[in-house]
C-alpha cells in the first residue's frame, strides 16, 4: 500500500514536471521575443524629447518672480545638476526635510519663481507635464554616475527605516504590499518581469532607468508616478504627491540600488 | 471624423503656401480613401493598385510578441527593383493602413517605424515596385502586460 | 504649440542614416477621456525629409503610427556637414520643420 | 563556558533592542502613512489603509511567521470560512475562466479614476499558469495547469479548493495570495466558478 502510494506520488510529480517544462519552453520563447521587442525600442527613446523640453524650461523665466530654476540647489550646490539626482533623496537643511528630486524641484519653483505649491504641482501627473520634463532633464544630468543615497543624517536614516517597513506593509482588500510582487527572484506578473528589490542587481537595473518613457502610457513617468500607480494597483488609496510615504519608499529602493550607474531616462513597457 | 481637406487648406493655406515656396512640402494630398479602407484590398485599391502578389523579397523585421500594442517597432526592407513605396497595414486595426512611405531614387527601401496594434493579428508590408504591388505578412502577438488594470 | 524634433543623421560611407523622433500625441480619435468624452483625432498626416532641394523621403501617416513617432531611413548621396530637414503636418493643419547636420 | 554565557546575554540584549527598534520603525511608519494621505478621503478609502491583525503580523514577520504566530493565524483564519447559500461550491468554469483574466475593479485613484462599470475579477493569470493555451501567464504563484486532473471533483477536493480561494491563510499563513472571499473581493458564487475553472474536467485548465 505504502509502495503504491509513493509510486503514485512519483507519478503525479512526474506529470507536474512535464507540464512545468512545457510551460517553461513556451514562456522562454515568448520572453526571447519580448527581449527583441525591447531591443528595438532602445534606439529612439521619446523621453529624449521631454528631456529637451525640460532643458528649455530650466532656463526659462517663469512664475510671478519671472525667475529661472538655474539657482536651484539639489544638494550638490547652487545650480549644480551633474550627478545630483544620483544622490537623491537626501536631507535639506533649509526645509528640514528629506526630499526627492520632485519635492526639491517644487521647493525651488515656490522659492525662486514665486509659485504656490498648488500651482507648481497641479498637473504633475498629466502626460508631458512640466514637472516630468524637468525631472527627465535633471535625471539625464546624472547619466553615468553611481547612485549614492545618503543615510548619514538622522532624518535620512529614519526615512530609510520607514521605507523598508513600508515595503513589507500589507493592507487593503488584496492583502498586498510592495513585497508581494517584488521580493522574489525571477517572478512575473503575466509576462512582465518583476524586479526583486531585495536583490541588489535587480534593484540596480530597475532604479537606474527612472524616470522612464512608458510605451503603454505614451509619456514619461517619474519614480513618484510609478510608486503612486503601484498603490493604485494594490487597491490602496492615492497617496499625496511628494508625501513622506513615497519619498521613504524611494530612499529604501534607491539605497537597495546603491552604486549602480544611472542611465535615465529609460524606456519601459 | 478627420477634418476635411478644404478646412485643412483654409486653416493653414498661408503656412503651407510658404512651405511650398520654400520647397519643404510636396503638393501631395493625404490619401483619405486608402486610410479609410477597412480591408487590405480596400487599401491596395486606395493606393492605386488592384491586387497584390506575395513576395519573399519583402521583409518584415519585427518581434513576434509585442509587450504593448501602443508601440510595435518594425523594419520593412524591400529587395525588389524599382521599389516606389512601402506601406504598413495592420489587419485588425479599425483603419488598417498605418503609414505609406514614398521611396524616391537614391533612398534605400528600408524603413523603421513604430505602429499601434489594437490586437494580435497579421501585419502586412505592402510594396509598390515597377507599378505593381507585392506584400508579405507577419503575425504579431500583443500581450497583456502588467497588473491587468 | 509644437515641440522640436530630435533628428540624428550619420554618414556611413555612401549612405546617410537619419533617425527622427517627433513630439506628437498621435490621438486616434477613438479613445475616451476619464470623463468619458471622445478625445478628438490629432495626428501627423504628412512627413517630408529634404536634403538640399532633394526630397529624400515623403510619407503619409494615419493615426495608427505610435505616439511620439520614430522614423529611421537611409539615403545615398548625402555628405558630412550637409543639412537634413524634416517637416511634418498634422490633421489640424499644424506644421513643424526642424533640421540637423549630417555627421 | 563563560564566553558562551556572555554570548547568550549579548544575543538576548541585542534581540530585545532590535525588537524595540522594530517597534519604533513600525510606529514611525504608521505615522508616516497617516500624514501621506489626504484626511479628506472617504472612510472606505481610509479603511483600506488600516491593517487587520493578520496583515500586521505578516508585515512584522516579513511573511515568515514563527510557529506560535503561524498557529494563531491558522486558527483565526479557519474561523472566517463562509460558504455559498445552498452549499454549491463548484459553479460554471466558463465564468471562472473570465474572472481569471480580469485585472480591473476596485481601484481608488484621483489621477486615474477607474472606468465606470469596470468589472472586478480574480486576475488569476497575473500570478498563475492555468490553461496552457494562455502564454501570458505570471509565475508569482505555482502553475495550476492540470490542477483538476490530479484532484478530481470529489466533495472533499471541491471544498478544499473553495476554502483555499476563500481564505488561503486558513491553510498557509502569510501566503502572498489575496484572501479573496474573506476580504469580500469575490463573492462565494464567483469563487465557486473559479473552483470549476480549476477542477471541471471540461475546463481548459485540465485539457
Amino acid at each position: 500500500m505504502r509502495v503504491l502510494a509513493s509510486g503514485l506520488a512519483v507519478f503525479f510529480a512526474g506529470a507536474v514536471l512535464t507540464l512545468a517544462a512545457a510551460d517553461d519552453d513556451q514562456t522562454g520563447r515568448a520572453m526571447e521575443q519580448i527581449q527583441k521587442y525591447r531591443q528595438m525600442l532602445q534606439d529612439g527613446n521619446p523621453a529624449d524629447l521631454l528631456e529637451m523640453r525640460g532643458e528649455q524650461l530650466w532656463v526659462t523665466p517663469r512664475g510671478p518672480s519671472r525667475a529661472t530654476l538655474e539657482q536651484c540647489d539639489f544638494g550638490l550646490g547652487t545650480g549644480k545638476l551633474e550627478g545630483a539626482d544620483a544622490q537623491l533623496p537626501r536631507y535639506f537643511a533649509d526645509t528640514d526635510q528629506v526630499q526627492d528630486v520632485e519635492s526639491r524641484l517644487v521647493t525651488c519653483m515656490m522659492r525662486l519663481q514665486g509659485l504656490t505649491r498648488e500651482e507648481a504641482t497641479a498637473s504633475w501627473y498629466l502626460p508631458d507635464s512640466d514637472l516630468a520634463a524637468l525631472v527627465t532633464f535633471i535625471a539625464a544630468k546624472s547619466k553615468g554616475m553611481p547612485i549614492r543615497v545618503p543615510t548619514a543624517h538622522r532624518k535620512e536614516a529614519r526615512m530609510h527605516a520607514i521605507g523598508r517597513e513600508l515595503f513589507f506593509r500589507r493592507s487593503g482588500p488584496l492583502d498586498f504590499a510592495c513585497a508581494t510582487c517584488h521580493s522574489q527572484d525571477g517572478r512575473r506578473i503575466r509576462l512582465q518581469e518583476l524586479p526583486n528589490f531585495l536583490d541588489r542587481k535587480d534593484a540596480q537595473a530597475s532604479m537606474v532607468t527612472w524616470p522612464a518613457y512608458r510605451v503603454s502610457e505614451g509619456t514619461v513617468w517619474t519614480l513618484e508616478h510609478r510608486v503612486t500607480d503601484c498603490f493604485r494597483q494594490m487597491r490602496w488609496p492615492q497617496p499625496e504627491y511628494l508625501s513622506d510615504a513615497i519619498v521613504a519608499l524611494e530612499v529604501y529602493l534607491r539605497k537597495q540600488a546603491d552604486g549602480a550607474i544611472m542611465d535615465a531616462p529609460g524606456i519601459k513597457r | 471624423m478627420y477634418p476635411g481637406r478644404r478646412k485643412f487648406v483654409k486653416q493653414t493655406g498661408g503656412l503651407i503656401g510658404l512651405l511650398l515656396a520654400a520647397g519643404f512640402v510636396r503638393t501631395e494630398e493625404w490619401n483619405r480613401i486608402a486610410f479609410e479602407g477597412k480591408q487590405l484590398d480596400d487599401v491596395i485599391r486606395g493606393l492605386g493598385g488592384n491586387g497584390a502578389q506575395e513576395s519573399a523579397e519583402v521583409v518584415i523585421l519585427a518581434p513576434e510578441i509585442a509587450e504593448n500594442g501602443a508601440v510595435v517597432p518594425m523594419q520593412i526592407i524591400s529587395k525588389l527593383n524599382k521599389t516606389e513605396s512601402i506601406a504598413i497595414v495592420v489587419e485588425k486595426n479599425p483603419n488598417p493602413l498605418a503609414a505609406n512611405f514614398s521611396i524616391p531614387d537614391g533612398t534605400l527601401p528600408d524603413i523603421q517605424t513604430r505602429v499601434k496594434m489594437a490586437q494580435t493579428c497579421s501585419v502586412y508590408a505592402l510594396v509598390r515596385a515597377g507599378g505593381k504591388f507585392f506584400y508579405s505578412a507577419k503575425e504579431i502577438k500583443i500581450t497583456q502586460g502588467g497588473c491587468g488594470g | 504649440m509644437t515641440n522640436p524634433m530630435k533628428i540624428r543623421a550619420k554618414a556611413d560611407g555612401a549612405v546617410v542614416e537619419v533617425k527622427v523622433l517627433m513630439s506628437h500625441r498621435m490621438e486616434t480619435g477613438l479613445r475616451k477621456s476619464d470623463a468619458g468624452d471622445v478625445i478628438p483625432a490629432h495626428y501627423i498626416q504628412l512627413v517630408t525629409a529634404t536634403y538640399g532641394d532633394r526630397t529624400v523621403l515623403s510619407a503619409q501617416w494615419g493615426p495608427a503610427v505610435s505616439a511620439n513617432p520614430f522614423l529611421d531611413f537611409k539615403f545615398k548621396g548625402g555628405e558630412k556637414g550637409g543639412i537634413i530637414k524634416v517637416t511634418w503636418t498634422d490633421n489640424h493643419g499644424e506644421s513643424r520643420t526642424d533640421e540637423a547636420i549630417i555627421n | 563556558m563563560r564566553l558562551s554565557a556572555n554570548a547568550i546575554v549579548f544575543v538576548l540584549v541585542s534581540a530585545s533592542s532590535v525588537a524595540a527598534a522594530d517597534k519604533a520603525a513600525v510606529s514611525n511608519t504608521e505615522a508616516t502613512m497617516r500624514r501621506s494621505f489626504s484626511t479628506a478621503m472617504p472612510d472606505d478609502w481610509k479603511a483600506r489603509l488600516k491593517q487587520d491583525e493578520v496583515q500586521a503580523l505578516c508585515s512584522q514577520y516579513r511573511n515568515n511567521p514563527p510557529p506560535k504566530i503561524t498557529a494563531r493565524i491558522l486558527a483565526s483564519q479557519q474561523r472566517t470560512l463562509r460558504y455559498p447559500p445552498g452549499g454549491k461550491m463548484i459553479g460554471d468554469w466558463r465564468e471562472g475562466e473570465k474572472l481569471a483574466s480580469i485585472g480591473t475593479g476596485g481601484q481608488l485613484s484621483a489621477i486615474r479614476p477607474e472606468v465606470p462599470g469596470a468589472p472586478r475579477g480574480g486576475n488569476c493569470y497575473a500570478c498563475h499558469t492555468l490553461a496552457s493555451s494562455e502564454v501570458a501567464a505570471g509565475n508569482l504563484g505555482p502553475s495550476l495547469t492540470g490542477f483538476g486532473k490530479m484532484r478530481g471533483t470529489s466533495p472533499d477536493a471541491v471544498k478544499r479548493t473553495y476554502e483555499q480561494i476563500f481564505n488561503v491563510q486558513a491553510f498557509y499563513p502569510c501566503s502572498m495570495m489575496p484572501r479573496f472571499g474573506h476580504n469580500g473581493w469575490l463573492t462565494p458564487e464567483q469563487i465557486a466558478d473559479a473552483v470549476a475553472f480549476l477542477l471541471d474536467p471540461q475546463s481548459p485548465v485540465n485539457k
